[in-house]
């Protein structure tokens, strides 16, 4: 028997007043690219204070979509936050510049990394505090260089060189620079050795641990993020399909088999299970 | 219901025009094209004329850069070849005007093969910079090719008399245009839509994955270059019949960066969107004058010497509050009201 | 066959038509209105001759309307500009004629742009007096209903050369010109008298329309030896060639031609225009006819028109004088064919600011005398030599 | 060798101006990725508001220069927050089409505001020939060479040291990243315009003494796009220096060649050079995702 999550997040009526401890949420948001495509329908998602959150889907289901509402950079691909708000400490943000949600503690790092290949390291980094004064910004290069001492052996080459690992840890430092109170992570793992991708990983639980930080995690590596995890939501072409504890979440057997490759037996076909999944949506 | 187009071959999607309206109204404006030129006078006939001619030209253009997206800013250069072949053959040899034409369309093609050779290795403007120095390059050759050009003389051109036909009036002229207009719009669009101009489009969009997918780009670039210049010509030798005195003065730089602004303006990429970018960038001076002259005895007094000033400035504003209001171009404009139409009260 | 038969037969229908209409009444014309049309440059750079042609036509009208008009009725006088080109230039012209219904026509554009017109004009039949740029191609053959005042640029410069040539015999020559119709024209006429008086020629150059930089083309100037030089430029181009041969620090004789003979173009020069032969059919505003002009268009004119005024101004004046003298002369109920008629008779016709103006039977071209004249630095004007 | 170096040094004068207009599309294109078609119109109405500037305030050289380069700078702001600035986001061909409708405002507005005669810009400064040997050269020539080389280490340091400067550089690269970073695109874009229309001006305003003001000045912008294409669209101080090439090659062809071969030699030039470097000589070689 699987376990039935309710998903009071998906359902039409808006839900209760938030608890004041989530730093950031997403309120009924509805997404709406070039005026034609409706890519986020209808989600809430919410991200307590200090902790990991972890937006799992598979390609195309609406979790970067997010990312950039939260950022502020959706309007550069044409798309509009057509309803819903997104607070961040209880105030309205989804119509803040990006540079204004930087200021505030919002950083997000992008999916494929995206250092700037002609600029070096230093430079990157530099362009990580930007929103900084001079002297914060080498106070806070102190602290990356610390946590990737890598990046400091190699400060003065071209970031378009290193390897896919050396860049996924300057993206994160460069995010780092502007010294964020949420962190997000678009697919960290993406293209990486998994040797690599455990030293990511190994990063991101310190900052959790270590430097307070709330971090909202992207991911299509299910297993990965709901091992460090502490919360997870579960996005399905534009909507939260399951939310729950990390542990909640791993248990449970459509996550198994479709998120974390766990087989099933008894299961007959594909098609059961789809239409299993549509019915449990539309009830829940 | 009707759920918007629902096509179940390949060759419905192919099909040129796919429902009994477009039927119809292709028929009245055919028609009405047909009877418009005994109704107007001949400053609106003139209008006309020049709308059809900037069609051909504009189509070819379409082709390199609207389908295949490949920039050029030297298309006068084509026009202005397409021009003086017409001339030379006409009226300096005394040829049959459809040898003219033949020539028209010809000559800068095989000039195209010159220009496009660069386009194998360069990509968007630096590319766009090769056509522009062409342009300048061939009008220093025919002023310097005096023997054959008359240099900056140029040649006076008569309007044609094919089979008996004569195109001297402007309403038999205006037929001519229309014709040309009409074979190089078909020509285009079924163009568009064989193998050859997926091909173009999928270079367009991605030249690497195009190559990728066994499209050879250098022929495919080339062919792009010939067919664009083949029809630019033609409408370079229509537009020397209309001046009726052929010289490099007559092809003004300007004219390669309007037909860039009607391709733009109607949406890149469409013939139906260079057949509107046309009508709106030959007829928007008209426009601006209209409304110029409606105020025109006060601007006088106001401004006197520099008013006429105003006019051009006009142009230029409206034709920025156009693109920020309707950057895809009048295609846009008409698929967005067509999407209304269909998905009313629904907004998507 | 048939077809072309019955579009002969269509056309001749339509002439027909075209004529009787003409013998009835002729359009632009009411009880209390004439109305005169006019296509011109009058945006960007060439607006230089444009505007100020348009406004030596103004002077004429407005002379001829506050005298009461021509036999009562007052002139209106229609301007469109066509920006320099070709192909606005031909809608213009349409327009005017058929949108305004002009009864007749001055000034029209550049050169190549009158000569794309000419077969529009030729065809309407409407009287057409040009005044801006004569060239052989608008009289040569003579068409009906086009008359051209002014001088050739060809016999223009063959004028000024012979007149240098006499004046410095035996020096050497230079000589650049545009690479357009104009600069040929002057080169034409330039090598006549080369061939007729056996000048030693030793530069002769030839620049791109637009071109801003001389510095290699006076340079060259330079290298050859030229002692005689003629600046085939126009505005700008004269100003930029005559600071590089100060830079180079020679000082051939220069000669220069009318399109560039306008006054502010000597301050530019500098010291280095002074003494600058120029070659032109209507007089120097620094003469006495120059200076009535200007007296007579100060009360005419708007204070920015009276800025717009250069040698265009009175040529423009010219030809609108002429015009309206002829349909003066047709009384009470001009035509179209009497305008004509009395155009060809035009004798004597007296502008104050060339010489009197003369058509003939089968004569479209009036053919004004020409004069030296030399600029003077401290005046920044130019004087008649004789 | 006489002839040669007269050439050489009246090529590097024109060359100059050339060049600092190409760098005004370079900075335009590297930071916000589109080609500014009205950069000749920009250049001329900055000259001719420094020609008013020396007619109507004050002709001292020191007083023109500094309020054509508060007038270029506005002009520059404003052109971004009024004509740009609406377009973020949109395709960059309507973009790159709306300068070029800028380009027809502007152009009109010469003969709206002044006139269309021709003016020589007096500052009591830049007309002197200075002869070494028999080689004249004009103060003004000297000057705008040693502005562009000044000029071009300036731009080097800032682009290299400066915090801006890398963004600048950064928003060039990925600008939606850049955004991420809390870098403001917008502002960044407005520096550009700035700037841009400040060097530019500069070469506006040096055209203007050397030669003459006219309505045809902004085709100077036709002249300096291709030093700009030659130099590397990206490349600002490539374009500065494609502007010198131009410059030299023009005066050369048209010394020794003939005066006719003049204007399409630098257009030659250019395809010759593309033909070895598609890119241009300093232009970065973008690497193509598969």
């Amino acid at each position: 028997m699987p376990t039935t999550i309710r998903t009071p997040k998906s359902s039409a009526a808006p839900h209760a007043m938030p608890a004041p401890e989530h730093l950031l949420e997403f309120r009924n948001i509805r997404i709406v690219y070039d005026n034609a495509i409706e890519a986020i329908r209808d989600v809430s998602i919410a991200v307590p204070e200090g902790g990991i959150v972890a937006l799992l889907g598979s390609n195309g289901a609406g979790k970067s979509t997010l990312l950039k509402a939260m950022s502020g950079i959706l309007y550069t691909e044409e798309g509009v936050v057509e309803s819903g708000t997104i607070s961040f400490r209880n105030e309205e943000v989804h119509r803040l510049a990006p540079d204004e949600l930087v200021r505030r503690g919002i950083v997000q790092v992008p999916e494929g990394r995206r250092v700037f290949p002609a600029l070096t390291i230093d430079e990157n980094l530099q362009m990580g505090g930007y929103t900084k004064t001079a002297a914060e910004a080498r106070d806070r290069r102190e602290t990356v260089f610390a946590l990737f001492p890598r990046l400091f052996e190699r400060r003065d080459q071209v970031a378009g060189y290193m390897s896919g690992g050396e860049q996924q840890m300057l993206a994160i430092g460069r995010a780092l620079m502007t010294d964020p109170v949420l962190l997000a992570l678009d697919e960290p793992s993406l293209g990486l050795a998994p040797l690599i991708i455990d030293r990511i990983y190994e990063v991101i639980a310190r900052l959790r641990d270590e430097m307070k930080m709330t971090v909202l995690l992207v991911e299509q590596n299910a297993q990965r993020a709901l091992d460090i995890a502490d919360y997870g939501y579960i996005l399905e072409t534009g909507r939260v399909v399951l939310d729950g504890t990390a542990k909640k979440l791993a248990a449970n057997e459509d996550v198994q088999e479709f998120y974390l490759g766990v087989s099933h037996a008894g299961r007959k076909s594909l098609r059961d299970v789809k239409h299993y999944k549509r019915r449990k949506r539309w009830l829940s | 219901m009707r759920t918007g187009d629902f096509k179940q071959t390949y060759g419905e999607l192919v099909t040129l025009i796919d429902s009994p309206p477009i039927w119809l109204w292709s028929v009245v404006l055919v028609a009405a094209l047909i009877v418009a030129p005994h109704v107007l006078n001949s400053y609106a006939l003139s209008f006309l004329m020049i709308i059809l001619i900037t069609v051909v030209g504009a189509l070819g253009l379409n082709i390199l850069t609207g389908y295949t997206g490949l920039i050029s800013l030297g298309h006068v250069g084509f026009l202005v070849t397409g021009a003086y072949a017409y001339a030379i053959l006409v009226s300096k040899y005394q040829m049959h005007p459809l040898i003219g034409f033949l020539g028209a369309g010809v000559v800068p093609a095989l000039a195209s093969l010159v220009v496009g050779a660069p386009s194998l290795r360069l990509k968007g403007l630096y590319l766009a910079i090769t056509t522009l120095a062409f342009s300048f390059i061939i009008n220093t050759l025919i002023l310097e090719a005096r023997w054959l050009t008359n240099g900056a003389r140029g040649i006076s051109v008569q309007r044609p008399e094919i089979f008996g036909i004569s195109f001297d009036g402007d309403a038999a002229f205006t037929y001519l245009c229309l014709g040309f207009a009409v074979l190089a719009l078909f020509a285009t669009l079924n163009i568009r839509r064989s193998r050859v101009g997926r091909a173009f489009v999928a270079i367009r969009d991605n030249d690497t994955a195009a190559r990728v997918m066994g499209i050879n780009l250098h022929a495919y670039k080339l062919f792009a270059f010939v067919t664009s210049a083949f029809i630019t010509g033609l409408s370079g030798a229509l537009y020397g019949i209309y001046l009726s005195f052929v010289s490099v003065e007559g092809f003004p730089f300007l004219l390669s960066i309007e037909a860039l602004a009607i391709l733009i303006v109607g949406g890149l990429g469409s013939a139906l969107g260079a057949v509107l970018g046309t009508i709106l960038i030959v007829l928007l001076p008209e426009a601006t004058r209209m409304v110029f002259s409606l105020f025109s005895a006060q601007m006088d007094a106001m401004f006197t010497t520099g008013a006429q000033e105003l006019k051009s400035m006009l142009y230029g504003l409206v034709i920025i509050l156009f693109l920020r209001f309707q950057p895809r171009g009048l295609v846009g404009a008409w698929h967005d009201i067509r999407r209304m139409w269909v998905n009313w009260p629904l907004r998507y | 066959m048939m077809k072309y038969l019955a579009t002969a037969s269509l056309l001749l229908a339509s002439a027909h038509l075209a004529t009787g209409a003409a013998l009835a009444a002729d359009q632009g014309i009411t009880d209390t209105e004439i109305v005169i049309g006019d296509v011109e440059p009058l945006t960007g750079p060439p607006a230089l001759l444009g505007v100020a042609a348009s406004i030596g036509h103004k002077i004429a009208i407005a002379e001829a309307n506050n005298a009461g008009g021509i036999n009562g009725r007052k002139i209106k006088y229609v301007l469109e500009d066509d920006g320099y080109v070709t192909a606005r230039t031909i809608q213009g012209v349409k327009k005017v004629i058929d949108v305004d219904k002009a009864f007749a026509m001055l000034g029209i554009s550049g050169s190549g742009q009158s000569i794309a017109v000419m077969p529009v004009l030729e065809k309407a039949g409407i009287p057409t007096v040009i005044d801006v740029a004569p060239v052989k191609f608008l009289w040569e053959p003579p068409r009906k209903n086009v008359f051209v005042v002014g001088q050739s640029y060809e016999e223009g410069i063959i004028h000024l050369v012979n007149y240098l040539a006499d004046k410095n015999p035996g020096k050497k020559w230079g000589l650049i010109t545009q690479d357009d119709d104009y600069g040929i024209t002057v080169r034409d006429g330039f090598d006549t008298v080369v061939k007729a008086k056996k000048l030693n020629v030793v530069y002769s150059g030839n620049y791109k329309k637009g071109q801003q930089d001389f510095s290699s083309d006076m340079l060259q100037l330079k290298e050859s030896g030229a002692e005689v030089f003629l600046a085939g430029g126009i505005i700008g181009e004269n100003i930029a060639m005559m600071k590089e041969l100060e830079k180079l620090n020679i000082k051939p004789v220069v000669g220069i031609f009318w399109p560039g003979r306008v006054e502010p173009v000597l301050k530019l020069m500098g010291p280095a225009g002074d003494g600058l032969y120029a070659v032109d059919y209507v007089e120097p505003f620094a003469g006495p006819a120059g200076k009535a002009f200007l007296e007579k268009a100060k009360g005419l004119l708007s204070e920015a028109e009276m800025k717009g005024i250069n040698r265009y101004s009175m040529t423009g004046y010219a030809a609108a004088k002429v015009l309206i003298s002829a349909i003066e002369r047709c009384g009470k109920q001009p035509t179209w064919v009497c305008t004509i008629a009395e155009l060809e008779k035009t004798k004597n016709v007296e502008t104050g600011i060339m010489a009197p103006i003369n058509f003939g039977t089968g004569v479209r071209f009036s053919n004004q005398k020409l004069q030296i004249m030399q600029s003077d630095f401290s005046t920044l004007s130019f004087k008649p030599v004789n | 060798m006489q002839y040669f170096t007269q050439l050489l040094i009246s090529g590097l004068a024109i060359g100059a101006i050339y060049g600092l207009i190409a760098m005004g599309f370079a900075v335009i294109y590297k930071s916000t990725g589109l080609v500014n078609f009205a950069q000749g119109e920009m250049t001329m109405i900055t000259a001719y508001i420094a020609w008013t500037i020396s007619t109507t305030v004050s002709g001292n050289v020191f007083i023109v220069a500094i309020g054509a380069i508060i007038a270029a700078v506005v002009l520059g702001l404003v052109i971004e927050r009024v004509v740009m600035r609406p377009m973020l986001g949109e395709p960059v061909f309507a973009t790159v089409m709306v300068t070029i409708g800028l380009a027809v405002i502007l152009r009109s507005s010469i003969n709206f505001i002044w006139d269309a005669y021709p003016h020589g810009l007096d500052v009591g400064f830049g007309r002197t020939i200075v002869r070494i040997g028999t080689i004249g050269v004009r103060t003004g020539q000297i000057a705008v060479i040693v502005t562009l080389l000044v000029l071009l280490a300036a731009i080097w340091a800032f682009f290299r040291y400066s915090k801006v400067g890398v963004a600048m550089r950064a928003v060039a690269a990925d600008d939606r990243t850049a955004l991420l970073m809390g870098i403001s695109a917008t502002r960044v874009h407005a520096l550009a315009w700035a700037a841009s229309s400040v060097i530019a001006g500069i070469g506006g305003v040096f055209f203007a003494l050397s030669y003459d003001l006219s309505p045809a000045m902004f085709q100077l912008g036709l002249k300096a796009f291709p030093a700009t294409i030659l130099g590397g669209l990206d490349a600002v101080l490539g374009s500065g220096l494609g502007g010198l090439l131009i410059g030299i090659t023009e005066n050369l062809a048209g010394g020794y060649i003939g005066s006719g071969m003049k204007e399409v030699a630098g257009f030659v030039m250019i395809i010759v050079v593309l033909m070895i470097r598609p890119f241009g000589i300093f232009g970065e070689r973008d690497i193509e995702r598969v």
